[in-house]
């Protein structure tokens, strides 16, 4: 069992949730929601602590729906060599949101933007919180969730037109399509549908 | 010995004539099958936003002027070369002397150098 | 209905003696000088490269430069398994393509969608754009690259300038798909394993 | 480290005092002479590009020549593997990860076998941590000498490339005697390997280590004093130490920035702390020290190769255990318990505890790290896979602003990025 988990009950009490080792060896500490952004920050900043490197930031959902869905943080410290799996348990019923640590580790950028790909848990105050992995104006959903079918949702033939009928916007953020309007070099149906806001909706055919 | 520049002249009329027949050809016989998309600029596949018509900063364009002067520079010093390395036939044939060919060249690199040494002191080759 | 061109097998009975020459004389300069444009997504990129490279050396038969702009190429080498969110480029670099133009599809996963019988990719890049050689393997071997370029050669040697169909531009229609949305399906329904990989636990 | 012997003042941006690279302010041309400033032009160095090393698709905001701003798009190789792994048993997911780095395939293959057997709490027997620990370094080997080569390309240099490749064909050869596939091996099973090497594969690779570093050397000697080459990448894309720990970069990545941290020196795995080789470390974290770090690391995996046949024990290269490795076919045919053991197996995979496991391991591009979730069923819960490239990717908008175009490119390379781990 890691000591940092006894400094953190003594500096958060009740905040701190249940500690278990895994099967690998490494100790895991499930942290309540709210406190979560505080305790990764005291984590990084104690000197006795010092988790300086953040690993990986991942999600998993159990296949029994009851269990809430965890965002898991890898924490390591380079110069102790030690290394702390942080957990937050989210009820699947209510909102699945979380603190950005963006601002703690510059590294966390694109992992929660994976994690809120793939899982649909939102990260507060992210700085450019989109999807990652599929296209921005993805329909079906949330890939990695349970309840997604491996093919995905659509038919077949539905995915390929979807995919090859996106309007030219749909392939830039809201960013570089701001860029561009700064410089007066959207084309005006471009700028209609930004307006009316359809950047998601693909033209149907019927 | 006919006429020296029959043969250039030639040269000049082969090329000519081959440029035009290549790009003529191609142009006529090839395919040529327009499309919405086809015409549209490629950008690695992607739909490409805004024009490529922008207002670039002028140090481009100093650069290509500098690079203007001094590429001419050395492409008066090719003939030059020819006669000046040639055998000393030329010389002997009633052409200019050996040493005035140097010193007029000399004097057109002095004009040059002055003109790089001001720009060099003006900071043109300084890049941001 | 979408017509699917047949090439016929016109060279032997070409109806005229003089064309029969210029087909030869332009089917066999096609054919030697293919510019390959290297859509190299996945690990099929890599045995590509290693085609590529000096052990076996693509340039033997023609290959020689790889056209990094479809502007200049003549065939399009999907190299690799290509998903959903690449589809449009694919479409858009074949289209840009001038003609004429042959696309050949490395790989399982680009020619059927392989092992990825999922969500995220397309299960064979001819719901996309029209493939004239598929060569199977996972990666193919250099050697299976290079058989399925013969092929084409043999292909290109087979077409006639009779032939219009041939160089036409199929482009995109309305409906936004190449084939009929039936096909489309019965195309992407799984086969072999991936029939039972329905069970998560 | 050769200490670096060629400095160049530097035309592009390069590093102030502090080691931070100078950010051209936005608009610097504006305020000083506002009618000269030109627009900036949004371009695309697309999924479809030749210096992107796979379908990575940079859009950058250009002033001219210098980048201003860089927004990377990835996903374009997005494959969905996690998800397929839900649905595979543990063995069934070793030739899914052939296909995640498929310039180190064997690494990838020993990172999932050993987090399924950290998970399951099985001991590999000696002889398999020695082949492991081989296939883990010709991966290096190869990955680096494809990083070396399209690198070299993109930099303008065209012979180092079909050098790296021929050498690459020799690695490729022995895979292919090992394992069948020059590519995708699926070399491992859980608690073994899928075979043991052939007769001719211990001197094959003796002869490699003996031969390898005169290429390198000769790589070396065009490439690291070459003022060409010097020029384009020293400077260039500099990262502190703070940053790089910030960025969660790994592998050479950080150990360019003078971060001395492998996972095989800090967190040893397959006997690693009983080979002597040693890690080079950067010191200016800029392209010139990646490559130095990368052409280093070259060596010493050939170092560790020769040590490793050396010393190659002998005895089984699978644990004995029935439950987890398929009985021999003579004893399944035979042998009634066998064949139950050997159905049981094939039908309903290998059984993992209840748990989580995470294990890092030092793979070219950096720390690929296995993680495997399980409900006690033969297939995981949750397949996560660290991707070192896809987090070094991340600090590129970091490491290019202010630079010029051709200096992205630089850096972009420098990177190491392989698009099939990026996207998953």
């Amino acid at each position: 069992m890691n000591p940092s988990v006894e400094a953190l009950r003594a500096a958060f009490g009740s905040a701190i949730g249940r500690a278990t080792v895994a099967r690998d060896g490494e100790t895991i500490v499930v942290v309540a929601a709210p406190h979560a952004r505080d305790v990764l920050r005291w984590l990084r900043d104690t000197p006795g602590h010092a988790y300086a490197y953040l690993v990986d930031i991942t999600a998993v959902e159990y296949r029994d729906r009851e269990r809430p869905i965890e965002v898991v943080y890898f924490l390591r410290s380079l110069e102790r060599r030690t290394d702390l799996r942080v957990k937050i348990e989210l009820a699947p019923q209510d909102e699945l949101a979380v603190d950005s640590v963006v601002s703690l580790w510059a590294g966390a950028n694109w992992l929660e933007r994976e994690v809120f790909d793939m899982f649909g848990v939102t990260f507060r105050e992210h700085p450019d919180l989109r999807r990652i992995l599929m296209w921005e104006t993805y329909a079906e959903g949330n890939p990695l969730r349970k309840e997604f079918p491996l093919r995905g949702r659509f038919s077949r033939a539905e995915q390929v037109r979807q995919a090859l009928a996106a309007n030219p916007e749909a392939h830039y953020s809201l960013d570089e399509l701001s860029i561009a309007d700064a410089y007066h070099e959207l084309p005006p149906d471009m700028r209609e549908r930004l307006r009316k806001g359809e950047r998601g909706k693909i033209p149907h055919s019927e | 010995m006919h006429q020296p520049y029959i043969a250039f002249l030639l040269l000049l009329a082969f090329v000519a004539a081959n440029a035009v027949l290549l790009i003529g050809l191609s142009h006529f016989a090839a395919p040529r099958k327009p499309t919405p998309t086809k015409s549209a600029p490629y950008e690695s596949g992607m739909p490409p936003l805004g024009s490529a018509h922008e207002r670039f900063s002028v140090k481009f364009y100093l650069v290509a002027m500098l690079f203007i002067v001094f590429d001419i520079e050395t492409v008066f010093l090719i003939p030059w070369g020819t006669i000046y390395f040639a055998d000393s036939s030329a010389a002997s044939a009633g052409g200019p002397g050996m040493g005035f060919l140097l010193a007029e060249m000399l004097v057109f690199l002095l004009i040059l150098f002055v003109g790089y040494v001001y720009v060099w002191k003006r900071g043109a080759f300084e890049w941001d | 209905m979408k017509h699917v061109i047949e090439t016929k097998q016109v060279a032997g009975q070409s109806p005229n003696w003089l064309l029969a020459r210029l087909d030869d004389l332009v089917n066999w300069s096609r054919a030697n000088s293919l510019w390959p444009m290297p859509f190299g997504t996945a690990c099929c990129a890599i045995e590509f490269m290693a085609t590529a490279a000096s052990r076996f050396d693509f340039a033997r038969f023609g290959m020689e430069r790889q056209a990094f702009s479809p502007r200049q190429a003549d065939v399009l080498i999907c190299a690799g398994r290509l998903p959903f969110k690449l589809a449009p480029v694919i479409r858009t670099i074949y289209d840009q393509m001038p003609q004429p133009k042959w696309v050949i599809s490395m790989g399982a996963c680009a020619s059927s969608g392989g092992i990825f019988d999922n969500y995220a990719m397309v299960q064979g890049i001819d719901t996309i754009v029209p493939v004239d050689v598929y060569v199977p393997g996972c990666p193919p071997r250099p050697e299976g690259l290079l058989y399925g370029v013969l092929l084409l050669h043999k292909k290109i040697k087979g077409e006639s300038l009779l032939d219009r169909g041939l160089r036409e531009e199929q482009v995109l229609d309305e409906t936004g798909l190449r084939l009929a949305p039936e096909q489309i399906d019965e195309i992407s329904e799984p086969f072999g394993n991936s029939v039972h990989q329905f069970r998560s636990a | 480290m050769s200490k670096r012997t060629l400095e160049f003042e530097l035309a592009t941006p390069g590093v102030d005092a502090q080691g931070r690279p100078i950010r051209v302010p936005l608009g610097a041309a504006a305020t000083a002479a506002p009618e000269l400033a030109g627009e900036h032009m949004l371009i695309n160095l697309g999924p479809q590009h030749p210096a992107t090393h796979g379908v990575l698709r940079l859009v950058v905001e250009l002033d001219g020549e210098t980048v201003v701003r860089v927004i990377p798009h990835v996903g374009y190789l997005h494959s969905g593997f996690e998800k397929l792994g839900e649905y595979r048993h543990y063995n069934q997911i070793i030739p899914l990860t052939d296909r995640t780095d498929y310039l180190a395939p064997m690494s990838n293959n020993v990172g999932v076998a050993l987090a399924a057997e950290r998970l399951m709490g099985i001991e590999v027997t000696p002889r398999c941590k020695v082949l492991r620990v081989i296939a883990c370094e010709m991966s290096r080997v190869i990955s680096h000498l494809v990083w070396l080569g399209t690198t070299s390309i993109d930099l303008g240099a065209f012979t180092p490339f079909l050098w790296a490749f021929q050498q690459r064909e020799r690695v490729y050869n022995l895979q292919e005697m090992w394992t069948g596939a020059r590519l995708t091996t699926s070399l491992t099973r859980v608690g073994g390997l899928m075979a043991d090497i052939p007769a001719g594969f211990a001197d094959g690779l003796r002869e490699f280590t003996r031969t390898f570093p005169d290429t390198l050397n000769e790589i070396d000697g065009v490439l690291t004093r070459n003022a060409v080459w010097a020029g384009r990448t020293q400077g260039v894309g500099v990262m502190s130490a703070a940053d790089a720990i910030n960025h969660s970069l790994s592998g050479p990545m950080l150990r360019a920035s003078s971060v001395p941290y492998d996972v095989r020196k800090d967190k040893p795995y397959l006997d690693y702390e009983t080979y002597e080789f040693d890690v080079p470390v950067g010191e200016h974290g800029d392209v010139y020290d990646r490559y130095l770090v990368r052409l280093e690391e070259c060596r010493q995996s050939t170092r560790i190769l020769a040590q490793a046949i050396d010393r190659l024990p002998d005895g089984p290269i699978n644990v004995a255990d029935p439950r987890v490795i398929l009985p021999p076919k003579s004893r399944a045919m035979t042998d009634m318990e066998a064949m139950i053991y050997h159905f049981k197996q094939v039908m309903e995979g290998v059984k993992a505890p209840v748990g989580e496991a995470y294990v890092g391991i030092e793979n070219p591009k950096g720390e690929l790290g296995n993680y495997f979730v399980s409900d006690g069923t033969a297939k995981p819960v949750r397949w996560r896979i660290r991707p070192p490239a896809f987090i070094n990717l991340s600090a590129l908008p970091t490491l290019a602003e202010g630079h010029l175009l051709s200096d992205l490119i630089a850096i972009n390379a420098s990177v190491d990025i392989v698009m099939g781990e990026v996207d998953r």
